[in-house]
């Protein structure tokens, strides 16, 4: 038993994670009604993005700017899926060709591209949305840190093949449905995922999901390999001279980021019911980085609180204020970085955990907790990264 | 706020649009008594006896707050003339505005709340097609009612949707029908900014052009949204010569557009370009002196010159400012509450199910581009103009069809 | 006494834009070895280890470790051959405990998914108090690595390449900033772990090179000027001329 | 290409090899600016676009005080320019020595920050000047082109954006290696200690070539005016190209970023010739992050021995 719990984190974080489940499970549902709770679940969408991004940069040092892209391979598999469904050819009786998506029958597309095939099956769906993600960032991952591009460079590539997917898809509307993205989703299986009661359901699945993510984000960090990538953050010659191939051990934690994402953008077409290139992009995906640096870069819980408060906030302030939410966000990102490089995760760490700490050593004299030593987001990354 | 520099003191504007609303001459409304609220309304909408809630919903930040701010400013300003003249069923509307930050699901998200949450009776909003896409499984899940003002591709019609702009077969058949004529065109050159309302309106013109007007397509081409450089579409428009461009690039990417084909030497005498993306509104962008000389395919004008564009030209000035432009989509958007009011009049109550009945056949005569009649289908029976730009940022109309029947699934354009 | 020969660098030469930082070098270290390599700044001491360790990349040449040419391979295949190197400035992982500093140097485990299921076994736990006994630190194993001392940092860089079992150890400046005591233990460490491997050691320290090396390899502007034993190398005339004589 | 006289292909030749200069000139203008803060410095700018905005709403607001004279109108734009420099560099100064100071130890860092700031300047221009964009007045000199002979027209404004360039190219590598303050930099960038240890005030030296930076994209925003639009956004649809010039180019090497904003302007308006817009953009950035995959250090960058 004690065995699992430090595999997964250690007592302290397992709590942490129990708090949020409770809060999420239970809190959220009972006070909130379905309106409110759907665009929670849509956040959370945008947390499996920075637990991600907690992972590959927080810990691996590896800053994206193209998370958008793997949110959308997700959210475009699931569409896809989704859409088929939607367009039965009784459904779309009156295009010229029933029985294709509407978009593809306005731009003269007589029969389902072989793109398309594998959206028919549901498994197979599942399985494109955990590999295609996956294989993609396997490939950018061999092709840049195998060569030892990283920092500032990856940054910018990244933001660049973003801006790349963002063309394409826009610019293939019969096959993407252009930049009006996928719409208009209706059934999984027959199941409509319209109503309250479903959206109920794709709540819970898509907290259930998350949290199993950051289970899995735990086991990771907690494991020899979570260490090796705090070590290769501080010393990467060091890790490469003791054996380790670096690149293999960016490649794993940005296709797991990856992988990560598209399971939230999978969940997001499912709860928003439509997806759109304006989730590929570079913007998207510099949010998703803010995200994750405003709950802390280096606890994955803190990212999923992040992205529920800045979303929260975005919300509310662009009903009472929209001249001015834009420049609280931006506000916020100056402040986050400038005085608060740990987020809030940060800020909870310093002034909330100690009472926590002493009201619990009070209790239980016997047992004293072990404070888990806050590791400093220390950047010693030059300029010019790229080893020549 | 962007009407801040404006001069006149914003409550001395309001009156004067008030009063001048007032002067439009349209249909006094019936006092609040004779419809009793739960008669007018029986499914849960924010009504009762003084007042009922409607929403409105744009982009106020981010990219497309540029193209949205004038649909905000011509719905406020209807809804204040109707308000000023006794409101609709005797009940003043309250308006709730929402910001959709240029973002869909955004747009999906405001919608939600505004049907689920406040209730209101009908919503006037969204500019892209995107934004539309976005929200209109909402609209029909919910059972709300959106008038939409832009001009757009078709292929599409709702229940639950009034499409106040035009459609595409509307907006291009007429307009090159002239142009063949007038500039006896058979060579054309199609560019447009590369998404969907470019693509879908080009493939009609193409198809028209093709299997209509005899005339040949030379060229097709679209660039990224946001593009700015079109020397070497120039180049080639220059190479090929045709006898036409017609042109559908949007945004940022308009003003370069124009600028640079100035700059080119490119002139209107030696080059007629027909564009149907320009409006009075990007014209303050591009420069009049830029333009002059070019067409725009457009049902509506600021320059037109009948008695109800003239008032209504009026009262959005004093309203807005006197530097405001009128577009062709800031015209439609100012139909919205009006045919709204005159839907819901005509069903006696606010529910969507009544309201939506009741739309089709629904007539304005007093519309700034003239008469409108709302088609079963839901689009507007509306006229085509074709206007030439001038340097001073105006439009002569230099053709004006006859009423054209709404038609968002052409057969043979598809 | 030819002992057999654990490293054969041969017509060694690497140029960084035209400038030859190391030209045409030769060098033959035997097993069981304690070599130091010295000569002034600039001599190409820390790009030779560079090169053996495969951070910087030949122009020509070959360095043959028991028969492997390892100017070919990846730096990580280095060290599963069985080379290990110590940088000038000490690299260790300074947000880790001195135990989870030993234990990431453990040889095993060390592909991405071998890591995500390491087992920290009874011989891991063995081995890393062995070594820290060894570095003397046992006593600071729960120790962030960031609070040690500059020389117990060092030492934790030493003991995290002996937790390897390197049969070529190379170590750049291993007692620069250390007092004079613990410069004594480090070079008692040094004669300990020598007793089974070869090392090669980059040091300025004369009194401490004296007290170590078998052997001494003088480096001038990237080429050999002598070697031998470290009392011949002194009376050489060259070496004089170029180092010790300022 | 047949049916085309060899005078029209010859013509059309000279008009597309501008056109490439043109485009070639736009990225050089957005690049020199960030070459000197990212190449140099490593500071991330992502609010470089929104200097340009400020440098064309500058442009801007002295077009229109210019426009109620006919005299002042033609003589203007020059005065435009330096306001527009002057407007920028101020700014960036103030940046510099709020935020970025704080940050050089953190490039990524500097990367959220000012993306940040860059939302925000956007919002202000767009409280301020409002959502729509606005049209300069050109005067009549910028205006039209210059017929070289029935087939060439030359476009004035295209000539006019070569000249800043090539005035702003000048200045910037003749300060980087001939003025002390070039020195300065390159000393600092290369050894920040031992530049200090040598007697240079660092801090200045790092708010000057900031401010110098961000003056340089106000000078881009005010000539991109002549060519392009001006609205809040005018400066974000730059931002990806520009880094992937300087990118590409090699971060360090002035000379890089002039090739490659030379290469892939080139290619990308050959291409946009044969092929359509959108295809020829994306053939283009894939092109560039293909050959950074194989060659990361960017096609200039020197062999160091660390």
């Amino acid at each position: 038993m004690q065995n699992w719990i430090s595999a997964f984190g250690g007592r302290q974080r397992l709590l942490q994670l129990a708090a949020l489940a409770v809060l999420l499970l239970v809190v959220l549902p009972l006070t909130l009604d379905i309106f409110r709770l759907n665009l929670i679940g849509k956040y959370l969408t945008y947390a499996f993005v920075a637990v991600g991004l907690v992972l590959c940069w927080g810990y691996g040092g590896v800053l994206s700017l193209g998370q958008g892209i793997f949110f959308g391979l997700g959210g475009y598999c699931m569409a896809m899926f989704l859409k088929l469904e939607a367009s039965s050819p009784e459904n779309t009786a009156i295009q010229s060709t029933p029985g294709i998506p509407d978009f593809m029958d306005w731009n003269q597309i007589t029969e389902l591209p072989a793109l398309w095939m594998p959206f028919h099956s549901l498994t197979l769906t599942i399985l494109l949305i955990l590999t295609v993600p996956a294989l993609f960032a396997f490939v950018i991952g061999v092709a840049m840190f195998k060569r030892r591009v990283g920092g500032v460079y990856f940054a910018i590539i990244t933001q660049a093949i973003a801006s790349i997917a963002t063309i394409l898809i826009i610019g293939q509307q019969g096959f993407t449905g252009g930049i009006n993205g996928i719409t208009d989703l209706r059934t999984l299986m027959g199941w409509d995922i319209r109503p309250d009661s479903a959206k109920y359901i794709l709540y819970f699945l898509c907290c259930v999901l998350l949290i199993l993510c950051l289970l899995i984000g735990q086991f990771v960090l907690s494991s020899r390999y979570g260490k090796l990538l705090i070590a290769m953050r501080d010393q990467e010659d060091r890790v490469r001279f003791s054996g380790y191939d670096v690149a293999n051990i960016k490649i794993f934690v940005f296709a797991l980021a990856g992988i990560f994402s598209a399971i939230g953008g999978a969940m997001f077409a499912l709860q928003v019911g439509f997806m759109s290139p304006s989730f590929v992009g570079t913007v998207v995906s510099i949010e998703m980085v803010i995200f994750c640096a405003v709950g802390g870069r280096l606890s994955l819980i803190g990212a999923v609180y992040g992205a529920l408060l800045v979303n929260l906030a975005k919300t509310l302030l662009s009903e009472s204020f929209p001249q001015l939410w834009i420049i609280f966000m931006g506000a916020l990102f100056i402040g986050v970085v400038l005085l608060f490089p740990r987020g809030l995760a940060g800020l909870y760490d310093d002034f909330v955990q100690p009472h926590i700490d002493r009201f619990l050593a009070s209790r239980r004299k016997s047992a004293p907790v072990k404070r888990e030593q806050p590791i400093e987001p220390v950047q010693r990354s030059k300029p010019q990264e790229v080893t020549s | 706020m962007h009407d801040s520099t404006r001069k006149t003191p914003a409550w001395k504007r309001h009156l004067l649009a008030v009063a001048l609303g007032t002067g439009l001459g349209f249909a006094g409304a019936a006092g609040a008594a004779d419809h009793p609220t739960e008669k007018v309304s029986t499914t849960g909408l924010a009504v009762n006896d003084d007042t009922v809630k409607v929403g409105i919903l744009h982009s106020i930040t981010g990219t497309m707050a540029i193209s949205e701010t004038g649909s905000v400013e011509a719905e406020k300003l209807a809804i204040e003339q109707i308000n000023a003249m006794g409101g609709v069923l005797g009940r003043k509307i309250e308006v709730i505005q929402e910001d959709g930050a240029s973002d869909w699901p955004t747009f999906a998200e405001k919608s939600r709340k505004l049907l689920t949450q406040d209730k209101v009776a009908a919503v006037f909003g969204c500019w892209t097609s995107a934004s539309r896409k976005a929200v209109l499984p909402v609209f029909e899940k919910e059972n709300g009612l959106l008038y939409y003002p832009t001009f757009y591709e078709g292929l599409e019609q709702s229940k639950n949707v009034i499409y106040t702009g035009q459609e595409a077969t509307q907006q291009n058949l007429a307009g090159l029908d002239w142009i063949a004529k007038e500039k006896d065109a058979k060579t054309y050159y199609l560019v447009g900014s590369d998404y969907i309302w470019p693509r879908t309106s080009n493939k009609i013109a193409r198809k028209h052009i093709e299997n209509v007007l005899g005339g040949e397509v030379i060229g097709e081409e679209y660039y990224p949204l946001g593009n700015t450089n079109f020397g070497s579409l120039i180049n080639k428009i220059r190479l090929k010569k045709p006898d036409v461009v017609y042109a559908s690039i949007v945004g940022g990417s308009n003003v370069a557009w124009w600028k640079q084909l100035k700059a080119a030497g490119i002139t209107p005498e030696r080059q007629t370009i027909v564009t149907i993306s320009v409006t009075e509104d990007e014209v303050l962008g591009i420069g009049g002196e830029n333009i002059a000389g070019y067409y725009s395919s457009m049902k509506y004008f600021q320059s037109l010159e009948n008695d109800n564009n003239q008032a209504f030209v009026k009262a959005f000035k004093a309203r807005w400012g006197e530097d405001s432009v009128i577009g062709d989509v800031t015209q439609a958007a100012y139909l919205g509450p009006w045919l709204w009011k005159a839907a819901v009049e005509k069903a006696g109550s606010f529910d969507v199910d009544a309201v939506a009945a009741a739309s089709a056949d629904i007539e304005l005569e007093t519309a700034p581009e003239g008469y409108v009649k709302v088609h079963e289908n839901h689009h507007l029976w509306s006229k085509l103009r074709m206007g030439q730009w001038k340097a001073d940022g105006q439009a002569e109309v230099v053709y004006e069809s006859e009423l054209i029947e709404p038609n968002p699934f052409p057969e043979g354009y598809q | 006494m030819s002992a057999p020969i654990l490293l054969a660098i041969e017509d060694l030469t690497v140029s960084f834009d035209g400038f030859k930082a190391v030209d045409g070098l030769n060098l033959y270290i035997e097993r069981n070895e304690v070599r130091v390599v010295i000569g002034p700044n600039g001599a190409g001491k820390t790009t030779l280890l560079d090169l053996i360790c495969g951070k910087t990349r030949a122009t020509s040449g070959s360095i043959k470790f028991k028969d492997i040419e390892l100017t070919k391979l990846a730096e990580n295949n280095i060290v599963k051959a069985g080379v290990g190197r110590k940088f000038q400035t000490p690299s260790i992982y300074e947000n880790l405990t001195v135990r989870e500093n030993l234990q990431l140097s453990y040889p095993t485990g060390r592909t991405v998914f071998g890591s995500l299921f390491f087992k920290v076994t009874e011989q891991v736990r063995e081995r890393v108090e062995a070594v820290a006994d060894d570095i003397f630190l046992v006593d600071r194993l729960d120790t962030s690595a960031g609070l040690l001392s500059h020389g117990q940092k060092q030492w934790l860089e030493i003991g995290m390449l002996l937790i390897q079992d390197p049969e070529l150890l190379m170590l750049d400046e291993p007692v620069a900033g250390m007092s004079v005591s613990e410069r004594e233990a480090t070079a008692d460490l040094l004669r300990r772990i020598s007793q089974n491997r070869s090392v090669i050691v980059i040091e300025h320290d004369m009194d401490f090179v004296k007290d170590i090396a078998h052997r001494v390899t003088v480096l001038h502007q990237g080429k050999l000027l002598a070697e031998g034993k470290m009392d011949d190398v002194q009376r050489n005339e060259k070496v004089i001329e170029v180092y010790l004589g300022h | 290409m047949g049916g085309y006289s060899g005078q029209e292909l010859t013509a059309i030749f000279v008009m597309q090899g501008f056109s490439g200069l043109s485009l070639f000139c736009v990225f050089l203008l957005m690049a020199l600016g960030l070459a000197i803060i990212f190449g140099q410095m490593g500071v991330i700018n992502m609010a470089h676009g929104e200097f340009l905005t400020l440098g064309a709403y500058i442009t801007w607001l002295i077009s229109e005080l210019a426009s109620t004279s006919p005299w002042l109108q033609q003589v203007y734009f020059p005065f435009a320019i330096v306001a527009a420099f002057a407007g920028a560099f101020l700014l960036g100064y103030i940046v510099e020595r709020v935020m970025i100071s704080r940050l050089y130890h953190r490039p990524l860092d500097t990367l959220l920050a000012t993306w940040g700031l860059g939302l925000i300047l956007q919002q202000i221009y767009r409280s301020t000047f409002g959502p729509r964009e606005v049209s300069v007045g050109m005067p009549d000199w910028l205006m039209g082109s210059w017929a070289v002979n029935d087939m060439i027209d030359i476009p004035l404004n295209g000539l006019f954006v070569m000249a800043v360039t090539l005035i702003m190219t000048v200045g910037v590598v003749s300060m980087m290696y001939r003025s002390r303050w070039g020195i300065k930099l390159r000393a600092t960038t290369q050894n920040r200690l031992m530049a200090n240890a040598a007697g240079i005030n660092t801090k200045r030296v790092d708010r000057f070539t900031f401010a110098l930076g961000c003056g340089i994209a106000g000078v881009a925003g005010a000539a991109f005016t002549t060519i392009a639009s001006t609205g809040p956004t005018t400066g974000s649809l730059y931002i990806v190209d520009t880094f992937l010039v300087v990118v590409f180019g090699g971060a360090a090497s002035l000379l890089g970023t002039v090739v490659s904003a030379f290469g892939i302007a080139q290619s990308q308006s050959i291409l946009e010739f044969f092929l359509s817009g959108s295809m020829a953009k994306v053939i283009t950035l894939l092109v560039v992050v293909g050959i950074l995959m194989f060659r990361p250090q960017g096609l200039f960058a020197s062999k160091v021995r660390r």
